[in-house]
């Protein structure tokens, strides 16, 4: 089949809002990982980004549409056949406060896995592979012992990310993981992620808002808006030409730390996210879209594909932006 | 907003008949004939048959249960063992005294409850935020039966200013009311500070000293209407509390109310009106917290709106 | 679970953890913060061990037994033989504070235990699990929440009649609803976490998860609420004693000594009295010290 | 040019259990009359605190330990708290990073914005209300009249800041302080509110700007002030600074500035974490994590110096060319 080793296929996620209301939060969106790589996902708040992460590892049950690990249907396992396959998964949070149980040491949050999983058993043998991995993510072994509140953001963000990599799983999902962190930290913690996994062999799904963090590590990215994916390909290619009239703009509102290169005012969108209670019809963007016509209103559009590279758009840009 | 409303007048009608039925079945666990329990031991065991059949107490206990709930729909709760009297007049005459006294221990719970808890909040740290705190939780600790009686004993034995007991006019219910509502005082007052305390950190006070309001300001304006909304759930709470402590109240100051009817009723074994003024006094509960629950969703609009 | 804001805490996390920081709530760290910062409470703390050791230490502490009767000194007022004085049937007052410190001790902390350990194993399950589950669970405690608690004391106490062991069953069943109440609505804070989000994704099972995450972060919150409960259970008891339908005589209670002392209260107010100060004074302790523990272990009033 | 803000050697800060703890160290800072004034820097680095003194807003246990504070040349620090409050709404006003939690709840929006006319003015209601939706339309909220009527969670993000901009500008003060105006906004709306406090600058509002963001502060800043641990380490013409950064720390920090168009397989770090309050080195801040450092780096402060044309720098690096 599919050469991808994580493949979602018309994953669609609603939750209910109150009566008779419904955000769509994920409508429809198909996505594949290829072992090794990192699919950079991208898009503003309430683009369903995060809920699609975590659908793609069932942390989260779709309404609809499937998921398939190794061409095998992951969505349709019964909770004993998934079990066997958890292992292969994991997932890295944004907020290093949170997610860390704070009544727990630092050695019983990296054990919990290994013991989930019977990686190794026995008090000795799990404390000696728990401060292996300590060393791996650069936290030093004395704090075996300490608790969460003891550490700072970024030390903790190293603790997840040792909690995470402990059960060796094959794809993590990254959600928002350094945009909790000092700017100067930011980069240490990247840093890491890339580094671990050249040594792992792990594939990242990448979940951000900041597009310069997604440019430097995502092999591939899939630009997301309103619960759907209105463009992917090669980050490189589609940073530098974006296809999409929503990625070209959000490209260009990010505030650039060059005071030469200032953003021009008229080339900002207008306008807010519409609710994804109640999307637009046609295509999602129409109502902020500058080049909208009336068949964006009216048909959505489909994802054509040129080469590496796809989009969602009647009237996709050329490479000179027009 | 009317669907809330409705929604929630169905739970609680629920929560009462579930009510209605648990004092049922707990009454009748008792072992014995309730009529020969009460009438004793000498008296002609045909005329205990006779009742027992004239009040229906020999059918099965669902016939039993289906009968009451249905007269009690209808507003009879049956006679009285003890007094001889029809349950739900003794209940209605009892009514008016247990509603003054709890609307006046309520009234003196919420005005010192907010007062104080505000000024503390205000002044926090300082004598005055100590004192009040310091009697608050004296309220909370001090049982209701003392400081009736202390009450008692002080302005009516001692000063001769208020009557010792029994009802004849509006002052008699100072005494029972202060007594009663000392102990919801303290839990307000405490309530009303650690919550404006709370919210005097928030963001949008900041934002209200920024455009210069001053601190009065500030407390009136923005503090105030949000401090409310716990305080309003936590006096639902209380009127539970008020009726439970009216019990003991109205025992001890004489006054002829639901909470002593309750007493009578279990000094007279007397199975009818403990249950009439039981169901009557959940009835209370359920019917405070329901117009609690509105309450809040006026004086909340994020709540309004959901729902 | 929606997407999360995730531009929420970029700017509130600080650098460096540092020692304003809470630190986890083992034992000898609530003992020490306590001490360090609510002297109050730490009194509170000795007092309540006075009263333990008293009602431990009873029989030694004095030459009369509990019910033993005098006729010849009925109503007599504190003296030097009688501390405290003696009651209408010449009954010595200390003696029977002292074993009716028994009963109020343990009133307070039997019910107590048991109505947390009840409410908080129903709250966490029902936070937990949710759907039906919760929902029956919750309308039960609604149930028990809507009657005014001493009516439905009352109530029992008919049924089953008074006695030690009534009054434990009665105040148990009283408090257990507003425990699980409190402990669900935590459980729903905690499993909203990303901590507990990570356990789930991890495959830790649900009875470890609620082992493991989400009861030992309910601790605090329960310890408070059973040092709070303590002092509630007692004045309930004092208050059916009160009315004759706790503690049957001659047996001890405070409540039931006011009570029988009330109609002597114009005479010989310590009879009265001096029972209700104690209720008081232990009760006062008590929530002295719940409240100390509650500052020290909520994070939020902490960093004020 | 005229200042309308000038903070002269302010130093603020608590006192925790024995010692006294300085958030903010000897800063001085000027925002001249319609410009854009840049405060940089990451967590605890005390530029909040700044901005909240200026305002005379820092919550307790925090106070101004000394230093000045002039608002048109008018003495805040030491000023009877009545006049200021005349000041705060009317000649300056705040507006906060978090635009949910900064506006309350359960009020109006119309009523939230009027209310500084209400306090500040003798006008009557329709008269504030009129002015109130004037100005909720100038800054870009569409159908202003009808979100008046709203409650604040009705509305979305960006158009809360925008609420919480109307309600800071609605008497035209002489200075704004914004303290991370778009940190808890995405990035299309972030523009538009960089946007519109560029337009309001162009009025002759002078604006401080608080961010730990050098992309948002590259964007529409004239000036910007860097701070760290409590102390400003360099200053300069938003250009000058962007061109020759010459503190190890500005200099770090432009580095991790990641690129849209991509890089090296390894990204800039700047080692370390940020300083703890409670544990600030004794010498220069930046010390422990600043890989140029020195014997008396670690012993003393070194001073606010000119490297010309207004380039001010704070390093024991240069204070010697300077003596020199």
């Amino acid at each position: 089949m599919s050469g991808y080793l994580l493949e979602g296929k018309d994953l669609t996620k609603e939750f209910p809002a109150g009566k008779n209301k419904t955000v769509h939060a994920v409508s429809k969106v198909s996505l594949g990982l290829v072992e090794g790589e990192t699919l950079g996902l991208v898009g503003e708040s309430g683009c369903g980004k995060s809920t699609l992460g975590r659908m793609m590892i069932r942390a989260l049950k779709p309404t609809s549409g499937e998921v398939f690990f190794r061409s095998r249907p992951l969505t349709a396992m019964s909770g004993k056949e998934f079990a066997a396959v958890r292992r292969s998964f994991q997932m890295i949070f944004q907020d290093p406060y949170a997610s860390l149980d704070p009544r727990m040491t630092v050695r019983d949050l990296i054990a919990e896995p290994l013991e989930t999983h019977h990686i190794c058993s026995g008090k000795k043998e799990i404390t000696e592979r728990v401060l292996e991995l300590m060393d791996a993510v650069g936290v030093p072994g004395d704090f075996l012992y300490r608790y969460p509140h003891q550490f700072s953001g970024g030390q903790r963000q190293r603790i997840g990310i040792a909690r995470a990599v402990a059960q060796d799983p094959e794809v993590i999902v990254c959600d928002e993981p350094v945009s909790a962190l000092d700017v100067s930290v930011q980069n240490q913690i990247l840093n890491l992620l890339s580094d671990l996994k050249r040594k792992r062999t792990l594939t990242y799904l990448f979940i951000s808002h900041d597009l310069s963090v997604v440019r430097h590590i995502s092999d591939r990215v899939c630009v997301m808006f309103l619960g759907k994916i209105c463009e992917s390909g090669p980050t490189g290619e589609v940073w530098a030409a974006p296809a999409h009239p929503y990625t070209s703009f959000l490209l260009r509102a990010v505030p650039k730390a060059d005071p030469k290169e200032r953003t021009d005012a008229s080339l900002l969108l207008t306008g807010e996210i519409p609710s994804p209670i109640d999307p637009p019809t046609g295509c999602r963007f129409h109502t902020r879209c500058p080049f909208a016509v009336k068949q964006c209103a009216e048909e959505e559009p489909p994802l054509r594909t040129r080469g590496e590279r796809t989009v969602a758009c009647h009237f996709p840009l050329d490479r000179n932006g027009t | 907003m009317l669907n809330h409303i409705l929604r929630r007048l169905l739970q609680a009608v629920l929560v009462l008949a579930l009510v209605a039925l648990l004092i049922f079945l707990m009454l009748r666990v008792v072992p014995g004939n309730p009529i020969a329990t009460m009438m004793g031991e000498h008296v002609d065991p045909a005329v205990i048959e006779r009742m027992t059949s004239e009040l229906g107490l020999d059918q099965p206990i669902t016939v039993q249960f289906f009968r009451y709930i249905l007269d009690a729909m209808k507003g009879d709760f049956g006679t009285s063992y003890s007094m001889g009297k029809p349950v739900d007049g003794l209940i209605r005459t009892a009514f008016p005294n247990t509603l003054i006294l709890a609307l006046c221990a309520a009234l003196f719970a919420w005005v010192m409850g907010i007062i104080c808890g505000t000024v503390s909040a205000v002044r926090k740290n300082s004598v005055l935020d100590r004192l009040f705190m310091g009697f608050s939780l004296l309220g909370v600790s001090v049982p209701v039966f003392m400081a009736a009686m202390m009450l008692q004993y002080v302005f009516a034995y001692h000063l001769h200013w208020l009557d010792i007991s029994g009802v004849k006019n509006w002052k008699s219910f100072i005494l029972p009311a202060v007594a009663l509502g000392w102990n919801s005082a303290g839990s307000i007052s405490r309530l009303v500070r650690s919550t404006l305390l709370e919210i005097l950190q928030a963001d949008y006070i900041d934002t209200a000293r920024a455009k210069g309001r001053g601190q009065a300001g500030v407390l009136i304006f923005h503090a105030m209407r949000n401090a409310m909304l716990p305080v309003v759930t936590m006096m639902a709470l209380q009127l539970s509390s008020l009726l439970s402590g009216a019990v003991i109240t109205e025992s001890i100051f004489a006054i002829n109310g639901i909470g002593r009817l309750a007493v009578q009723a279990i000094e007279g074994r007397d199975i009818p009106l403990l249950q009439g003024t039981a169901l009557f006094s959940t009835a209370l509960v359920i019917l405070g917290n329901l117009a609690a629950d509105l309450l809040y969703g006026v004086l909340d609009p994020r709540i309004r709106k959901e729902s | 679970m929606p997407d999360n804001d995730p531009f929420r805490k970029k700017e509130n996390v600080s650098g460096q953890a540092g020692d304003r920081l809470p630190e986890p709530d083992g034992f000898r760290s609530i003992v020490k913060r306590l001490a360090g910062e609510n002297k109050l409470a730490v009194f509170s703390f000795a007092v309540i061990l006075l009263f333990v050791l008293a009602a431990v230490l009873a029989p030694v502490l004095t030459p009369y037994t509990e019910k033993q009767m005098d006729l010849r000194h009925r109503l007599s007022p504190p003296s030097p033989e009688h501390l405290f004085g003696t009651d209408e049937g010449g009954r010595d007052i200390l003696t029977r504070m002292l074993f009716g410190s028994r009963v109020s001790l343990l009133i307070g902390v039997v019910p107590s235990l048991v109505s947390m350990l009840l409410g908080a194993a129903l709250g966490i399950v029902s936070g937990y699990a949710g759907g039906k589950t919760d929902t029956v669970i919750m309308r039960l405690a609604d149930l028990m929440l809507a009657f005014p608690s001493m009516l439905l004391a009352m109530v029992i106490m008919y049924t089953l009649g008074g006695g030690l062991m009534n009054i434990f069953l009665t105040l148990s069943l009283v408090n257990w609803a507003g425990v699980a109440r409190v402990v669900r609505s935590e459980t729903l804070r905690i499993i909203k976490t990303e901590y507990v989000e990570a356990a789930r994704i991890t495959g830790v099972p649900g009875f470890r998860i609620m082992l493991r995450h989400i009861l030992p972060n309910c601790v605090p919150t329960m310890l408070v609420l059973f040092t709070l409960n303590i002092p509630s259970s007692i004045l309930t008891e004092s208050s059916l004693s009160f009315l004759g339908l706790g503690i049957q005589p001659p047996d001890a209670s405070w409540g039931l000594m006011v009570n029988t002392g009330r109609q002597f209260l114009y005479s010989a107010p310590w009879l009265s009295l001096i029972p209700s100060a104690a209720i008081m004074a232990i009760v006062l302790a008590f929530n002295f010290l719940g409240d100390g523990l509650a500052d020290v272990l909520d994070p939020y009033r902490k960093n004020q | 040019m005229h200042n309308i803000l000038e903070v002269r050697h302010l130093s603020a800060g608590f006192s925790a259990r024995k010692s006294e703890v300085k958030a903010v160290d000897d800063v001085s800072l000027l925002v001249p009359e319609g410009k854009i004034v840049g405060i940089v820097g990451e967590s605890g680095c005390g530029k909040s605190m700044t901005a909240r003194a200026v305002m005379g807003l820092i919550r307790y246990p925090g106070r101004v330990i000394s230093g000045s504070v002039l608002l048109d040349g008018r003495e805040l620090v030491g000023m009877p708290e009545k006049e200021k409050r005349a000041l705060r709404g009317s000649k300056m006003s705040m507006i906060f990073q978090e635009p949910m939690t900064s506006l309350n709840p359960v009020m109006k929006v119309g009523r939230q914005v009027e209310e500084a006319i209400r306090i500040h003015e003798k006008v009557s209601r329709e008269e504030a209300a009129h002015r109130s939706v004037e100005i909720l339309t100038s800054v870009g909220v569409p159908e202003a009249e009808k979100r008046c009527l709203c409650y604040p969670h009705q509305l979305s993000g960006g158009l809360r800041q925008r609420v919480m901009i109307a309600m800071a500008m609605i008497l035209d003060p002489r200075l704004l302080i914004a303290d991370e105006p778009t940190t808890a906004l995405d990035v299309t709306v972030e523009a538009q509110i960089l946007q519109l406090m560029r337009t309001l600058s162009s009025g002759g509002t002078g604006i401080l700007l608080i961010s730990h963001d050098l992309g948002v502060i590259a964007q529409v800043c004239d000036h910007v002030y860097v701070m760290y641990a409590g102390r400003i380490v360099e200053s300069a013409e938003t250009a000058e600074l962007f061109d020759r950064p010459l503190h190890p720390y500005t200099r770090g920090l432009l580095n991790s500035v990641r690129s849209l168009r991509g890089g090296g397989d390894v990204l800039d770090t700047i080692p370390g974490v940020v300083p703890n309050l409670m544990r600030m080195p004794a010498g220069c801040g930046f010390s422990p994590r600043c890989l140029e450092c020195r014997e008396e780096c670690v012993r003393d402060v070194p001073r606010l110096v000119d490297e010309g044309d207004g380039h001010l720098i704070r390093c024991f690096l240069y204070e010697g060319e300077a003596a020199e």
